[in-house]
């Protein structure tokens, strides 16, 4: 059951990556990343998914022994922010070059090379 | 101390003799061979008594007036260093090596004094004869090293000692080698055809010599009869046996027949360069470098190696 | 207070006050002064060279030590007194305080490589002498000056690897514990075991320093960035170049010697009587000889010939290194002294014609003889030295190499030492007659002798060519402590071989009694009228100053015709090649991999991931 | 007392949230607030300096009191006191700098980004917690993105581009490296992952480390990892691009040897090694030959900076401790060449109006003082005696020949012979080709005069840095002694 998280994970990492490698629009690979982190951050969660257990919220009826691990939920919260954050800039930076390019075609926007 | 320069002067003196008698020779031979007759063999001796005696001489500055004078000095010095038979002053000093040098120096003297004169003539002679000192120098230092390999030393009188003991030079394969390569290379020494090529007359109107005359055109006459003393001698030292006679009780008469046996020697060398001279015309610069380090070159390499082994 | 290092810093001191300074006048007083100071101190502590004077200090984990024995005391006293020459040179031509900065910068490095007693120290002090002297020639010219950089930094980036190497194995870096270590495992490999290094990587390391010491010294094929460097810089200052500086790799071959002979000889054996290893070295410094003559008498610029006439007489002296006998060591060290001083001799004539007349190219010269009387004499003595003719200094060690190499029954070797003298008449007569000689170009009638600074120096040179000819005894009795045994017999004036005699004395004597009959048979002569040089035979055409008379260009040229060939063949053109194909590989290979696509960088990173993926993490 | 030391973590971060504050007051107060904001971090680093050095035992600050691994915990050895005071010096530095280069709005933003850039990367060098390791590194690159795209030009926004999708890889790559270690050893605290590693299953210890590798490989400019950097190094504003090659690759490169030698005991480790020495020697190859013909001189320096760096990878990466302590050493003095040398470029290029070689030629005579500067910084990088470079790459072919990796000293020095080249012709357009009139050098000609008597110090007299570096070396590599250092709690795993 686990490793269906882990696979699906797995999996969602290289469909970001082939939109990374693979497409030519600059907003494509911009969400490349996006699901690239998605599925990093459903790797970490699933690190600490104990099976049959509950969230790890200290409400009535539910002992620590009973809660999943909850460091990876922190972490995972952590880096869906720094996540935003960097597609917030991403973008952003997307919007001035289309502006000072014209285009968004990553094949066109080499200017500094060599 | 005294004795020792009465000596020197004597060597000198009887070296400036048979110079100008091989010069006489040279000229008397050449003429017969050509069937002229040829003019009488003390004809240098009264040539350049004229040369000296000239009311008034041309300079064309110090260098010219002092390249001269070095010329005849450094031949002096050579001379001292090649064994002569018992009577030679220096010849516990005499190197191989040295006096391979030795010999060079006056060379260097001419020429300071023929290009301080500033005559284009006297240039290209200079160059031509650097060329050809080049150009023979490769076999000659492959004939020496021959020399100096097989006897082990590079003393000339122990050459000559060992010779008395072991039969001439050219007798030992190697160094028959390199007395061939030498001959060759003495054909240069002496400025005969045909690799006269630095002072080639009539073509670069005798190249260094072209601005000499009067008595810097004397001592050049002297300084070039001591040098074929010098250079014959040296030739008849390494390669022909010398000569150390000592079958007479007199010192006197060991002397006199040393000094006999050596011209003997000398005059065969003398007359081996004039032969070839006579035969053949003149090489260009170019023809003659090739020619040197090719064939004189591999002989003497030959022997060198054989020497060495 | 130790004066080891004050002999080594001293000249950096005073180069960087006198940089700082830039006081015309004070800063020449100060570079004269650091340059003085090794030398006064050298001189001091000679007396004390039987202790053992040593000075080491430890720096970031390094021991850092400087030694003087009798080895390095000779070299040391070449570096101060050429140095010392070519500084005082310097007074007349030096334009401004970047040359006294490097100038006395590579004084410092030059004799931090002779007192070093660590490979590190060595190392440190050589890239100090190599990045000085390569700044003195970037000044005038770059192409030349990186030439020589690069072929340099090559050089000492070999010797760093061979040192890193030795460091690696042994753990050591001083002299005497490398030796030792090099010994032990030369030892160990005859007994059959397996030693330290193996012969690859001995080998390695032999082929390194070979590289490293060749550059330096101008050795065959080595040798393009000399002719180059020499000349594109201040020529006061090549006198050191030239005269100290190559020296360096000199030293370096020594101390291979030193270092790795045992272990050297075990691993290659021998060649008939020389160590295949030196005899390497020898050959190809018979080879040197050989080009580096022929291209000097080929030269059309004066600095060029004597650059070139440097690198065929280092040649020489790696002939002598490369025999490996007591005898060839220490002639080889005696041609280095002496070529040292002819050599220095010549930079500071070339230095002070060029000063005196701005010009460098020997079309333009001519009949400077008669304007220059004192320089001409320098020149005249320098000339006799380098041509070897005795009595000179050079004379008595190019003896000695002759005598030393033909003893050994190397009978090639023999035969290229001797073309190689005569290839120094060739491209010295061709000096002397355009330079000094024949038909003076009417711009040079105002020309004067050489300044006051430049004449000193000269003068101290040209004196030691004499002395040292005259006496060649001195020199040797000094080498002889080197190796502790007397090599070379004989007193002051005499060296004896056993097999070979040479009395500089005596034979000066002769010499004078000779020139004295001579001299005699000419004034008996009569009186003599000076002629001017258009008084001469000219086949009766009428001569005027307006006709050239004298051969400027292309006085060789039959030789380059015979050597048509092989002129052909340039290292030079070589290296270039191989720079530029470098240079173009870098300029595709940047554009290739850095093509300014985000998306190919994005591949970079795959391909990262699958190589980790494909190593099995 | 200790507790002073996480000032360093909340000066700068508090002192950015009080700029918008200081915008609303006055603008123009912004740059010199900068200056002192950098300051007072100088001297704190300085005091915590001084504190390490003098007692010779870390300074360990606990977040909220509570004990690692529960808590998060700063870790601030030898080699983090000494790197968090060139990070505070340099930004000191720039911050000056930015008095004078940096003129685009906004520049409040300008002031913001650029303190929490120092605070990421001192924050990345003294954590002790692999995941808080990750935040930091984050807030690094995107304060690097937004700074690297400050100018506003096409340019600007390109290089910032390029280095957001490759800097995006390469974190998540590294998030998912540390969510396997987490899930291997239940730990995200160094100090216990270093105790646990060899317990790890062998795979998932491989792969992790592998990841977090190649993760930060990317902020550490490995070849082909690197190619994000040439382009943001000339792009960036010039106070910001010595900002990135004083520390915050260094910050990347001192994560990866943290993280590397932590995990030594896991299984692979030496094959990691032995690529990443392949890939520092081709980092180093790489970047030499392309500044080689570079028209730009900050490109060029770039690539030269980028060359060193794979220098210091490829120190670290042997896995000697003589290569720890020669990568540190040539960390510092890189740190101190490479300020010098973007801060003499960023000066020329405001003077002159751009940082093309022509704006090069006859500088000697235009700026004497800057361009001996540059020509001492030159003439260090390419490894000459009596500069400080030298000896830190001494020791580095001599570390790495020590290690038996022949192929690639020969490589590196190959490498730096090309590097010789180009700036030597650099210093030679500067002195001899061209000419012009003096122009009045400022406050920076100072400054730069400063760093090259500091450069010359060092290589005449390396001991005491040394000394210091062999500390910071040895806190590198002595895992045990810093596993020591933590006290961490018994906690069951």
């Amino acid at each position: 059951m686990i490793s269906a998280y882990y696979f699906g994970a797995i999996a969602l990492i290289l469909i970001g990556l082939y939109a990374v490698l693979v497409k030519k629009n600059l907003l494509k690979i911009l969400v490349g990343l996006s699901i690239m982190e998605t599925g990093v951050n459903l790797l970490l969660i699933s690190i600490g998914y104990v099976s049959g257990k509950s969230a790890p919220i200290l409400s009535e009826g539910i002992t620590p022994s009973q809660a999943v691990d909850p460091i990876p939920q922190a972490l995972v919260l952590t880096a869906i922010v720094i996540g935003v954050a960097t597609t917030a800039m991403a973008l952003s930076v997307a919007i001035i070059l289309y502006e000072k390019y014209g285009t968004l075609n990553i094949e066109e926007i080499r200017r500094l090379r060599g | 101390m005294l004795g020792v320069f009465l000596k020197a002067l004597l060597i000198i003196l009887y070296a400036t003799l048979v110079g100008f008698m091989f010069m006489g020779i040279i000229r008397k031979v050449t003429a017969r061979i050509q069937r002229r007759i040829g003019p009488p063999i003390y004809q240098p001796i009264i040539d350049t008594i004229k040369f000296l005696s000239k009311k008034e001489n041309i300079t064309h500055g110090v260098i010219y007036d002092f390249g001269i004078i070095f010329a005849l000095g450094a031949t002096i010095l050579a001379l001292m260093f090649i064994p002569l038979g018992g009577v030679s002053i220096l010849r516990a000093y005499g190197d191989l090596i040295l006096i391979t040098f030795l010999l060079e120096i006056p060379m260097l003297g001419i020429m300071f004094a023929a290009m301080s004169s500033g005559n284009p003539y006297a240039g290209i002679g200079a160059q031509r004869a650097l060329l050809t000192m080049l150009a023979i120098q490769v076999p000659l230092g492959f004939a020496i090293v021959a020399l100096a390999e097989y006897y082990g030393t590079f003393s000339t009188y122990e050459i000559v000692m060992a010779q008395q003991a072991h039969g001439w030079s050219i007798f030992h394969l190697p160094l028959l080698l390199a007395a061939i390569a030498y001959d060759i290379v003495l054909q240069a020494m002496f400025g005969k055809e045909p690799f006269d090529i630095m002072t080639a007359p009539g073509e670069i109107s005798l190249g260094p010599m072209v601005e000499f005359g009067g008595k810097h055109m004397g001592i050049l006459q002297i300084q070039h009869a001591i040098g074929l003393f010098a250079e014959t001698l040296f030739f008849s030292n390494i390669f022909l046996g010398g000569a150390v006679v000592t079958t007479f009780a007199n010192s006197i008469l060991n002397t006199l027949a040393t000094l006999g046996i050596l011209l003997i020697k000398q005059l065969a060398v003398l007359l081996l360069a004039i032969f070839i001279s006579t035969i053949f015309p003149r090489f260009t610069i170019d023809q003659a470098a090739r020619f040197y380090w090719k064939w004189p070159t591999i002989i003497a390499a030959l022997g060198a190696i054989l020497a060495s082994l | 207070m130790n004066e080891l290092p004050i002999i080594v810093i001293s000249p950096l001191v005073a180069g960087f006050l006198a940089w700082l300074l830039r006081i015309r006048g004070v800063r020449e007083i100060i570079g004269v002064a650091g340059s003085l100071i090794p030398l006064a101190l050298l001189i001091k502590l000679y007396p004390s060279l039987g202790e053992r004077l040593e000075f080491t200090i430890n720096v970031a984990g390094f021991k850092l030590g400087l030694m003087l024995s009798h080895l390095t005391w000779v070299f040391s006293m070449i570096a101060a007194v050429v140095g010392f020459t070519a500084i005082l040179g310097m007074i007349s031509t030096a334009r401004d305080n970047w040359e006294w900065l490097f100038a006395l910068m590579s004084l410092t490095g030059v004799l931090g490589v002779f007192m070093a007693y660590d490979l590190i120290t060595f190392f440190i002090a050589w890239e100090i002498m190599t990045f000085a002297s390569f700044m003195m020639v970037l000044k005038y010219n770059r192409h030349a000056s990186l030439k020589y950089f690069i072929l340099s930094i090559v050089g000492a980036y070999a010797m760093l690897i061979a040192i890193g190497l030795i460091y690696a194995k042994t753990g050591t870096l001083t002299f005497p514990e490398v030796s030792v270590a090099f010994t032990q495992d030369a030892m160990r490999r005859m007994m059959g075991g397996s030693g330290l290094f193996t012969k690859t990587e001995t080998m390695l390391i032999y082929g390194l320093f070979l590289l490293a010491f060749g550059v330096k010294a101008g050795m065959f094929p080595l040798h393009v960035w000399a002719p180059d460097a020499y000349s594109e810089t201040n020529q006061s200052y090549t006198a050191m170049f030239s005269g100290v500086l190559s020296k360096a790799g000199v030293y370096g071959f020594i101390l291979l010697y030193i270092l790795m002979y045992g272990k050297l000889v075990v691993e290659f054996g021998h060649f008939r009587s020389a160590p295949t290893f030196g005899y390497i070295i020898a050959f190809l410094g018979g080879l040197t000889i050989i080009v580096g003559g022929i291209l000097a008498a080929l030269q059309e610029d004066i600095r060029k010939l004597f650059a070139y006439s440097s690198i065929s007489q280092i040649g020489y002296i790696l002939v002598g290194l490369g025999v490996g006998t007591a005898l060839s060591i220490e002639a080889a060290i005696y041609h280095a002294i002496s070529h040292a001083l002819f050599k220095g001799l010549f930079f500071l004539i070339v230095a002070t014609l060029i000063y005196r007349t701005g010009k460098t190219e020997f079309k333009d010269f001519g009949g400077l003889a008669e304007k220059m009387p004192y320089t001409f004499a320098m020149a005249f003595i320098a000339i006799l030295s380098l041509a070897g003719i005795p009595p000179l200094v050079g004379f008595a060690s190019k003896w000695l190499i002759f005598e030393a190499v033909i003893h050994e029954n190397l009978p090639i070797l023999g035969g290229m030492v001797f073309f190689g003298s005569a290839i120094g008449f060739v491209y010295l007569i061709r000096f002397t007659y355009a330079v000094w000689f024949g038909q003076r170009p009417s711009d040079l009638e105002g020309t004067k002798d050489a300044p006051l600074p430049l004449a000193i120096a000269m003068g101290i040179l040209g004196a030691l060519n004499v002395v040292f000819g005259v006496a060649p005894g001195i020199v040797a009795q000094e080498l002889n402590k080197i190796f502790d045994k007397p090599v070379i017999a004989g007193n002051i004036w005499e060296l004896d071989l056993g097999f070979g005699r040479y009395n500089g004395l005596l034979l000066t004597i002769w010499m004078v009694i000779g020139v004295l009959i001579a001299a005699i048979v000419y004034f008996l002569g009569a009186n003599v009228r000076r002629v001017p040089v258009t008084d001469t035979y000219q086949s009766g055409n009428p001569i005027t100053m307006e006709y050239n008379l004298t051969i400027r260009r292309n006085f060789f040229l039959p030789l380059r015709e015979v050597m048509a060939f092989w002129l052909k063949i340039s290292f030079d053109r070589l290296y270039h090649d191989i720079w530029k194909s470098i240079e173009d590989f870098a300029e595709t290979a940047r554009n290739y991999v850095y093509n300014g696509n985000v998306q190919a960088y994005a591949w970079y990173l795959a391909i990262i991931l699958v190589i980790l993926a494909a190593m099995g993490v | 007392m200790n507790q002073v030391a996480s000032l360093l973590i909340a000066l700068p971060l508090i002192s950015a949230f009080f700029v918008p504050v200081l915008k609303q007051i006055n603008k123009s107060l912004i740059k010199p607030y900068l200056v002192l904001i950098t300051l007072i971090q100088t001297g704190i680093a300085g005091w915590v300096f001084k504190e390490v050095y003098t007692t010779g035992k870390p300074i360990i600050i606990y977040a909220g009191g509570w004990r690692p691994p529960i808590g998060i915990n700063l870790y601030i050895g030898h080699f983090a006191a000494l790197f968090v005071l060139i990070i505070a010096v340099v930004s000191f530095i720039m911050a000056i700098f930015s008095l004078k280069a940096v003129t685009t709005e906004p520049i409040d933003k300008y002031a913001m980004l650029f303190l929490l850039l120092m605070l990421g990367a001192t924050g990345m060098i003294a954590t002790g917690d692999i995941f808080n390791l990750f935040v930091f590194m984050e807030i690094t690159a995107i304060t690097a993105y937004a700074l690297t795209a400050y100018n506003k030009t096409g340019e600007a926004a390109e290089a910032s581009m390029k280095y957001i999708v490759l800097g995006g890889i390469g974190s998540s790559f590294f998030l998912v490296g540390v969510a396997l270690l987490y899930g291997a050893t239940g730990t995200l605290n160094m100090a216990q992952l270093a105790e646990l590693a060899n317990s790890i299953n062998p795979i998932v210890a491989q792969v992790g480390l592998a990841l977090i590798i190649f993760g930060l490989a990317v902020e550490a400019e490995l070849f082909p990892l690197n190619a994000w950097a040439p382009d943001a190094y000339q792009a960036a504003p010039h106070p910001i691009t010595a900002m990135f090659s004083a520390f915050v690759v260094k910050a990347g490169i001192y994560a990866l040897a943290r993280l590397l030698y932590l995990l030594q005991k896991a299984s692979g480790w030496s094959s990691i090694l032995r690529l990443l020495v392949i890939m520092a020697t081709l980092t180093v190859v790489f970047a030499e030959l392309s500044a080689l013909r570079q028209k730009d001189v900050k490109r060029m320096i770039a690539y030269s900076s980028i060359g060193q760096v794979g220098l210091i990878a490829l120190a670290f990466s042997l896995g000697t401790q003589a290569g720890v302590d020669a990568g540190v050493f040539h960390m510092v003095n890189h740190a101190i060449v490479k300020t010098l040398l973007f801060l003499a470029i960023g000066y020329v290029g405001i003077a002159m109006g751009g940082t093309t070689m022509e704006n090069f030629e006859g500088l000697g005579k235009k700026m004497p003082l800057t361009a001996l500067a540059i020509t001492v910084a030159g003439a260090a990088t390419v490894g000459v005696p009596l500069f400080n470079v030298f000896w830190s790459k001494l020791r580095i072919i001599l570390a790495t020949l020590q290690a038996g990796f022949f192929w690639a000293a020969v490589l590196v020095l190959f490498a730096s012979v090309v590097e010789a080249v180009y700036y030597f012709r650099l210093i030679h357009r500067m002195w001899f080709m061209g000419g012009g009139i003096r122009i009045k050098e400022g406050v920076i000609a100072g400054i730069l005069v400063i760093l090259a008597a500091i450069i010359i110090l060092i290589g005449v007299d390396p001991a005491p840095v040394w000394n210091i570096v062999v500390k910071a070396g040895s806190d590198i590599f002595n895992v045990a002694n810093y596993v020591k250092n933590v006290p961490l709690v018994g906690v069951g795993s």
